[in-house]
């Protein structure tokens, strides 16, 4: 209890408690997480089973009977008969699943990197710290975008959809590794040289172990910023893609290719197909966004 | 400074080369070039043919250094999917991006840099929070969505401009330029301003932060205490030092653009690069993706020895004369 | 209002007078020409865009029927070959004269083994020319139709091919007849970028009467249909073709724009491995085809809703198609007009009786850039499978990497278009229902190597028979066996619908060709 | 007695914070002369660089100025906002930060900030400017100032570049400087040199100087008067020789003891317990009064006598019986 207390009182859940921006962000971001992961349970139908879609239902407009079926839709729904609400709950779940696991992978490997390079230093380093700098000259979204290129050219054709999904994930989360990589590389630098480290070496303690105990704690705040940025871009690099045909396929639609595919009826008055899922991208990386900004703020007081 | 300057040339070099490996090495494993070149009805005399013509049975370091030497004369192969020269292509599709890159690249850099300075002196302000607020929304609305919105917007529901292309091009020897006519220059708002909106909140973002982190520092405190006025101290004192590291991020963002101009290209069917290298993957076009592969590679290497350089002439501390006076 | 508005008002007058006179016209499509060579690429974007430019021996008027144009007449040899009596006076674009020689050399150009087209001339068994104004086509059999079949076959000139070093056509390089163009129709080439923009200027001593009042038509290709339909809305562009179906209505209500509207030639179907011992896809890869089974190919045809598709994604654009060809192509077989009804009940019990009562899963290949709304269709299809149990997985990617998977034979089931070139119901037997033979050029496009002796029987009598009776009998045949042995399943007959400002009077053809000559800007 | 450059009465500044209101100067008073030297000591924290701050207006946000009043020459300035406040700095009162490194601008000349600084306060000529400044480079020290006017600050070495620093708050002739730890982040070999300088200028300008240490060997060397602070209060504040040997608070007694220098002749180092509380945690009445030796019952409930300038010396129930 009195634990609870203490961090209820500390200065990081204190700040956080007074800035309603980050309290409204914080929860819209839990809202649509939670949405997606339970999508299965809120969704009204079921869109990738294609034995409940009624293609009569096509085209409802949002909160009105269909024509034919009487059926109502919240948010309407598209071509297929999808009902867009649940549609876009199920393409949440894939562009946070990819955003999520992009960044995850992005961090193991910066960090590793990071550390690495670190501590190791010498020719070791220097290869990473090279490569790092080469990638950083390449804008994400290009990297991304040639990786998933090749990525295309490698897998056999019927694969490429089933494949979709982890390319995007692999080629978002090279794309990002590096700041990470040069975040934990720095603390390393600095911790490397203190005593105790030293010392550690001395009694014959492993000191990796030891740097790993003692650097992690270290770089957590900022690597826990550069996720959470990395992560409205990720979710942004993949809408991106899937809007521009080379990521999610419609298969398995993430918000970008329900964005994509509602461009088609911008001008036919079917309005609530790209409206909807648009907005729900805009909600997601803009609350994402001003949390990272918050914890910028917040745990780099310096900046603020 | 001559050193320096050797050893970033060597560096880049050596960044054309890896790059340059990769782009080999794409136009050789990803897919089988032969079996892109020739059609359906092929036959082996024409395989064996091609793979003669091709080198392809030559060792790989040979092929490599025989790619590269074709590249560097500008001999980039022939687009699967064209049919022509991938060179010929690029050249006339590199005028169209370029000219987009360089205006927006104008509007992200002069707006960022005055939005980013007014909100770092004004950061308590009501317009200042008000700017730093839309500015989030801007970073997370995706640029194809920012260009859709605009097309609506400007070219259908208002008919003020135009929602697609370059407009009328004037030919000035190889370089078509969309500058010279009033519907190349109406036709470059739209898309500049898409393609340069993300750009313009990262530079303004950017240079908020390190104003704000100069104006901490010790010597604007000093310049304070000796009584200077606020503006000199904003705009001389501060400014000057917040664009060093805004001039190295500002040389990668400027790459960026060149290479985000891909989706802006995609959204107003702008006759660029970018488009070209769009379809290049979804057609799986190898020799075009290669050869934009070393064409922005090439730019972003240049770019970024422009910017070290640049480093030099605003930093003096960069420069060569380090006499120091003993005291 | 003060004299400065009515000033300004009079400017604007004179400026849009100044404009209106030299009544250029932009258009836009969604697929760019790839070449400028008329013999190098058989495909629609390619030849319809250059029928502008060159012209064939004889060639379609509005309403398809085909008419003189580089060949004033022509008349049977028998039952071996056509005569061309050739006009006279035609001069090429670059002012030099036109005969048969250049006949002759278009021939061999564009029947050679470098040429996409070659073929066209399949029956031929040689040409020879008769004099200056006179070329004889032999056929190998008596072919009625030969003259209406090369309606795009375009004459080139021999000096000036010849003379660019583009004697022969190229696929896959760039020779100066892939970028230049030198014909004899009303328009001429005047810019080219290729991707870009594509210009042409009303070609002055063309030997037809001039219909049009073009004085400059750009054409650009805008891949994107919403950028198109923006384009077309905000006036950037004056046509678009297509107009995105979905579109219509809202163009149809916004002022200054309308839609063209008519129904193509093509008849969109479904397609079916007829050979292939077991499944490629889905769960159950590897386990025996059904869809040898006949049973299970009726049940997918009474299983897809085609009202529906044509309801919603079709826009009520569309009608429902019973054979491989439309109803406005000759030998369409009026007795065998029906197309078997949506029954879900139906189609359930027929797959129990061919045991498959638990259902199956496939894989369904799509393209997504050739047909209208393609994907949406081949969805609407999965889910509609679905309802009877059988679960298709689908596979939808675009038209380049399509062919050469259908090629592979890497389907469970595919969409395919077409639309019959000589607008008869004998070319669809020829291409798709005929068994496969390289060596004949026959069965070129029956990727599922449908078999019938009797079909493979009656395609000779088919195309050589001159009674009408008696070749709409062996007609209505072939369309009762195909229809009987499901050999695809026609799901509806592809609209044509083109968005223009309202200030343009145009043409639209059935087979999608658009034909600047009947343009005039009002 | 002619009229003080600088009056302090009662300062209090204040830092509200989102638990408590904290009052790092809290009833600071005191009168500085015409070419005096005031040392003003105390443990970090103490609120010594915070008082020199109120006096030249650059406290940070949020801390303000909540009470007591200044006097430069006789007029109030605690009150003075914005351009007035700004005119005041650098032409009345100027400053010496702790450390040349950062005080001067690394993309500007030496030149332009000297220059900058004397046409903004002194209606000069662009000519006679660049002739002031490099007079005043020269005056600190600089050899071939008329050369030195171009170069960059990484081009001096910190001793110099301390002398620069010193050459730019004289530059528009100030009565008083504010000199927060001016030799402290430089070599001990240079400190002198720089104290020296530095007394030598205001010695024959008549210029106040404001002398903010920990160390107690400079105040000893350079200040007339020294005043300690302990937790944002005057402890003791008396003539430097008075002060520095027999001093009456028990907490300058302790703070003369931990420093070796003044300690040389003692017995043995006398070490004050325990560490200055923190501002959001400090006792009831003296605040001294836990780690002080002769705390009885009264300090703990009353707080410490207020000292009025040139009355009592310390700050002590008992300082004055109990020093000697």
């Amino acid at each position: 209890m009195e634990r609870i207390g203490r961090a209820w009182n500390s200065d990081f859940v204190w700040s956080f408690r007074h800035s309603p921006v980050a309290v409204v962000s914080l929860a819209l971001v839990l809202v649509l997480v939670l949405s997606a992961v339970f999508a299965p349970l809120i969704a009204p139908y079921d869109p990738f089973d294609p034995a409940s879609l009624n293609l009569m239902n096509g085209f409802s407009k949002p909160m009105e009977p269909n024509t034919f079926t009487g059926d109502v839709f919240w948010l309407g729904t598209d071509d297929q008969g999808r009902d867009v609400f649940s549609t876009i709950l199920y393409g949440m779940r894939i562009s946070l699943f990819v955003g999520f696991t992009a960044v995850l992978f992005a961090l193991i490997l910066g960090v590793s990197l990071g550390l690495i390079a670190g501590y190791v230093g010498g020719w070791t380093e220097t290869a990473i710290m090279r490569v790092a700098d080469v990638q950083l000259t390449f804008p994400a979204i290009l990297v991304a975008m040639l990786i998933f290129g090749i990525a295309k050219g490698i897998t056999p054709v019927h694969m490429r959809d089933e494949m979709a999904i982890w390319v995007l994930i692999i080629a978002i989360g090279l794309s990002d590794w590096v700041q990470f990589a040069r975040v934990v590389r720095g603390a390393t630098l600095v911790e490397k040289n203190k005593e105790y480290v030293q010392a550690a070496k001395l009694i014959g303690r492993k000191p990796g172990a030891i740097m790993l105990r003692h650097i992690l704690p270290n770089v957590l705040s900022p690597v826990l910023v550069i996720a959470t940025i990395s992560l409205a871009l990720a979710i942004i690099a993949e809408a991106t893609l899937s809007f521009l045909g080379v990521g999610a396929p419609p298969t398995q639609p993430s918000l970008g290719t329900l964005i994509c595919i509602g461009q088609g009826y911008l001008f036919s008055g079917e309005w609530w197909i790209i409206l909807y899922p648009s907005i729900t991208l805009l909600a997601l990386a803009l609350s994402v966004n001003l949390l990272g900004d918050w914890l910028r703020d917040t745990l780099n007081p310096k900046l603020r | 400074m001559l050193a320096y300057s050797i050893r970033r040339v060597v560096q880049s070099i050596v960044v054309l080369l890896v790059v340059g490996l990769v782009a080999f090495s794409m136009f050789r494993f990803v897919g089988d070039p032969i079996d892109n070149m020739l059609g359906q009805e092929r036959t082996d005399a024409d395989i064996e043919r091609l793979r003669g013509e091709l080198g392809l049975d030559r060792p790989f370091v040979v092929q490599y250094g025989r790619f590269l030497t074709n590249a560097a004369t500008g001999n980039l192969g022939v687009s699967y999917r064209q049919g022509r020269p991938v060179a010929s292509i690029l050249m006339e599709r590199a005028p169209a991006t370029l000219e987009l890159a360089a205006v927006s690249g104008l509007f992200a850099i002069v707006l960022g840099v005055a939005l980013g300075v007014f909100t770092a002196i004004r950061r308590n302000g009501i317009a200042a929070n008000l700017i730093m607020t839309i500015s989030l929304v801007g970073v997370s609305l995706p640029t194809f969505l920012i260009g859709i919105l605009l097309i609506y917007l400007f070219a259908v529901e208002l008919g003020w401009l135009p929602s697609f292309g370059r407009g009328d091009t004037v030919k000035l020897g190889g370089w078509s330029t969309g500058f010279l006519t009033s519907s190349g220059l109406k036709a470059l708002i739209l898309p500049s301003i898409t393609l340069g909106l993300y750009q313009m909140t990262l530079i303004m973002r950017l240079v908020r932060s390190e104003m704000l982190e100069v104006l901490r520092a010790e010597y604007i405190r000093f310049a304070r205490a000796r009584g200077l006025r606020e503006r000199a101290i904003n705009f001389h004192h501060a400014l000057k030092n917040t664009l060093v590291p805004v001039i190295t991020v500002t040389g990668l963002q400027l790459g960026s653009i060149i290479a985000f101009a891909i989706i802006t290209e995609t959204v107003f069917q702008w006759p660029g690069v970018g488009l070209l290298f769009i379809n290049a993957i979804q057609f799986v076009d190898i020799p075009v993706m290669a050869a934009y592969l070393m064409l922005i590679s090439v730019m972003f290497v240049g770019i970024n020895l422009i910017v070290d350089l640049l480093y030099f002439a605003i930093d003096p501390r960069l420069r060569v004369d380090r006499t120091v006076t003993e005291g | 209002m003060t004299v400065r508005k009515s000033m300004l008002l009079a400017l604007g007058l004179v400026l849009s007078c100044g404009v209106a006179q030299a009544n250029t016209f932009k258009w836009a499509s969604n697929t760019d020409p790839q070449t400028m060579d008329p013999h190098a690429v058989n495909s629609a974007p390619v030849l319809g865009f250059l029928n502008n430019v060159y012209e064939g021996l004889v060639r379609r008027n509005q309403t398809m029927v085909v008419e003189g144009a580089l060949a004033e007449s022509w008349e049977p040899l028998g039952d071996k070959g056509w005569r061309f009596n050739l006009r006279k006076g035609v001069k090429f674009h670059d002012g030099s004269d036109f005969n048969s020689e250049d006949v002759l050399f278009s021939y061999q150009r564009a029947s050679s083994e470098a040429a996409d087209t070659a073929s066209w001339f399949a029956p031929v068994s040689e040409v020879k020319v008769v004099d200056d104004y006179t070329i004889d086509f032999m056929t190998k059999v008596a072919n009625p139709l030969f003259p209406s079949s090369i309606a795009n076959f375009m004459i080139m000139d021999k000096g000036w091919t010849e003379g660019n070093g583009a004697a022969l056509p190229s696929k896959d390089k760039e020779n100066h007849a892939t970028l230049n163009a030198n014909g004899t129709a009303a328009f001429q080439l005047a810019e080219r970028q290729p991707g870009l923009k594509t210009v042409l200027t009303p070609y002055g001593g063309w030997w037809g009467k001039t219909e049009h009042n073009i004085t400059r038509a750009e054409f650009t290709p805008i891949q994107n249909s919403a950028t198109a339909v923006a384009a077309l809305l905000s006036g950037n562009v004056d046509m678009v073709n297509p107009a995105p179906i979905q579109d219509a209505a809202r163009l149809k209500q916004s002022g200054g724009v309308k839609v063209i509207e008519g129904i193509e030639a093509r008849v969109i179907m479904l397609g079916f491995p007829h050979q292939a011992d077991s499944l490629k896809f889905g769960t159950d890869a590897g386990k025996p085809n059904p869809f040898k089974d006949v049973r299970v190919r009726k049940a997918v045809a009474h299983a897809v809703n085609v009202d529906a598709i044509l309801q919603t994604i079709m826009r009520g654009n569309a009608q429902p198609a019973s054979q491989l060809v439309s109803p406005a192509m000759s030998g369409y077989s009026s007795a065998n007009a029906d197309r078997p009804a949506f029954d879900v009940a139906g189609s359930k019990a027929l797959l129990s009786e061919a045991g498959y009562a638990d259902g199956f899963s496939f894989g369904l290949k799509c393209p997504n850039d050739r047909y209208l709304n393609d994907e949406a269709v081949c969805q609407a299809v999965v889910s509609m499978l679905a309802q009877i149990g059988v679960k298709a997985e689908l596979d939808a990617m675009p038209v380049r990497t399509y062919w050469p998977e259908l090629r592979k034979d890497a389907y469970d089931m595919y969409l395919l278009g077409w639309s019959p070139g000589t607008f008869d119901a004998e070319h669809p037997i020829r291409f798709l229902a005929h068994t496969p033979n390289a060596e004949k050029k026959l069965g070129s496009w029956n990727f599922g190597d449908f078999s019938n002796s009797r079909i493979d029987e009656m395609l000779a009598p088919i195309q050589s028979e001159i009674d009408p009776a008696k070749r709409q009998a062996m007609l209505d045949e072939a369309a009762k066996i195909l229809q009987d042995q499901v050999a695809y399943v026609p799901l509806y007959v592809q609209p044509l619908v083109w968005g223009a400002r309202d200030n343009i009077e145009l043409t639209q053809r059935p087979d999608n060709f658009f034909i600047l000559r009947w343009v005039t800007v009002k | 007695m002619e009229m003080p450059v600088l009056s302090v009465r009662d300062l209090v500044v204040e830092i509200p914070t989102r638990h408590a209101v904290l009052r790092p100067v809290n009833g600071v008073t005191f009168d500085l002369h015409r070419g005096e030297i005031l040392g003003m000591v105390g443990e970090s924290g103490a609120g010594k660089s915070m008082t020199g701050n109120a006096v030249i207006g650059l406290l940070d946000r949020p801390a303000r100025i909540a009470g007591g009043e200044i006097l430069l020459n006789g007029e109030r300035i605690d009150q003075l906002h914005g351009e007035e406040l700004r005119r005041l700095r650098g032409k009345h009162i100027g400053m010496v930060f702790q450390d040349p490194l950062t005080s001067l601008n690394p993309l500007l000349t030496i030149g332009e900030q000297l220059t900058e600084t004397i046409t903004e306060h002194l209606n000069v000529s662009a000519a006679e400017a660049r002739q002031r400044a490099v007079d005043g480079l020269r005056e600190v020290g600089i050899p071939a100032a008329e050369q030195r006017m171009d170069a960059y600050p990484h081009q001096f070495s910190g001793g110099m570049r301390q002398r620069v620093v010193i050459a730019l708050a004289l530059c528009a002739e100030p009565s008083l400087i504010i000199a927060d730890e001016p030799t402290t982040a430089l070599d001990v070999s240079v400190q002198a040199q720089i104290i020296a300088l530095l007394k030598r200028l205001c010695r024959e300008r008549g210029t106040a100087v404001m002398l903010i240490t920990h160390d107690m060997g400079v105040i000893a060397e350079t200040a007339d008067r020294v005043a300690v602070l302990y937790a944002g209060r005057m402890a003791e504040l008396g003539l430097a020789r008075d002060v520095l040997t027999q001093p009456n608070h028990p907490y300058t007694i302790g703070l003369m003891g931990s420093t070796p220098l003044a300690s040389a002749g003692r017995a043995r180092l006398y070490q004050i317990d325990g560490s200055m509380p923190r501002l959001d945690a400090l006792p009831s009445g003296c605040a001294f009064n836990p780690r002080c030796s002769r705390a009885q019952s009264k300090c703990s409930q009353d707080p410490s006598p207020s000292l009025a300038a040139h009355q009592d010396r310390a700050a002590c129930w008992f300082g004055g019986e109990n020093a000697q």
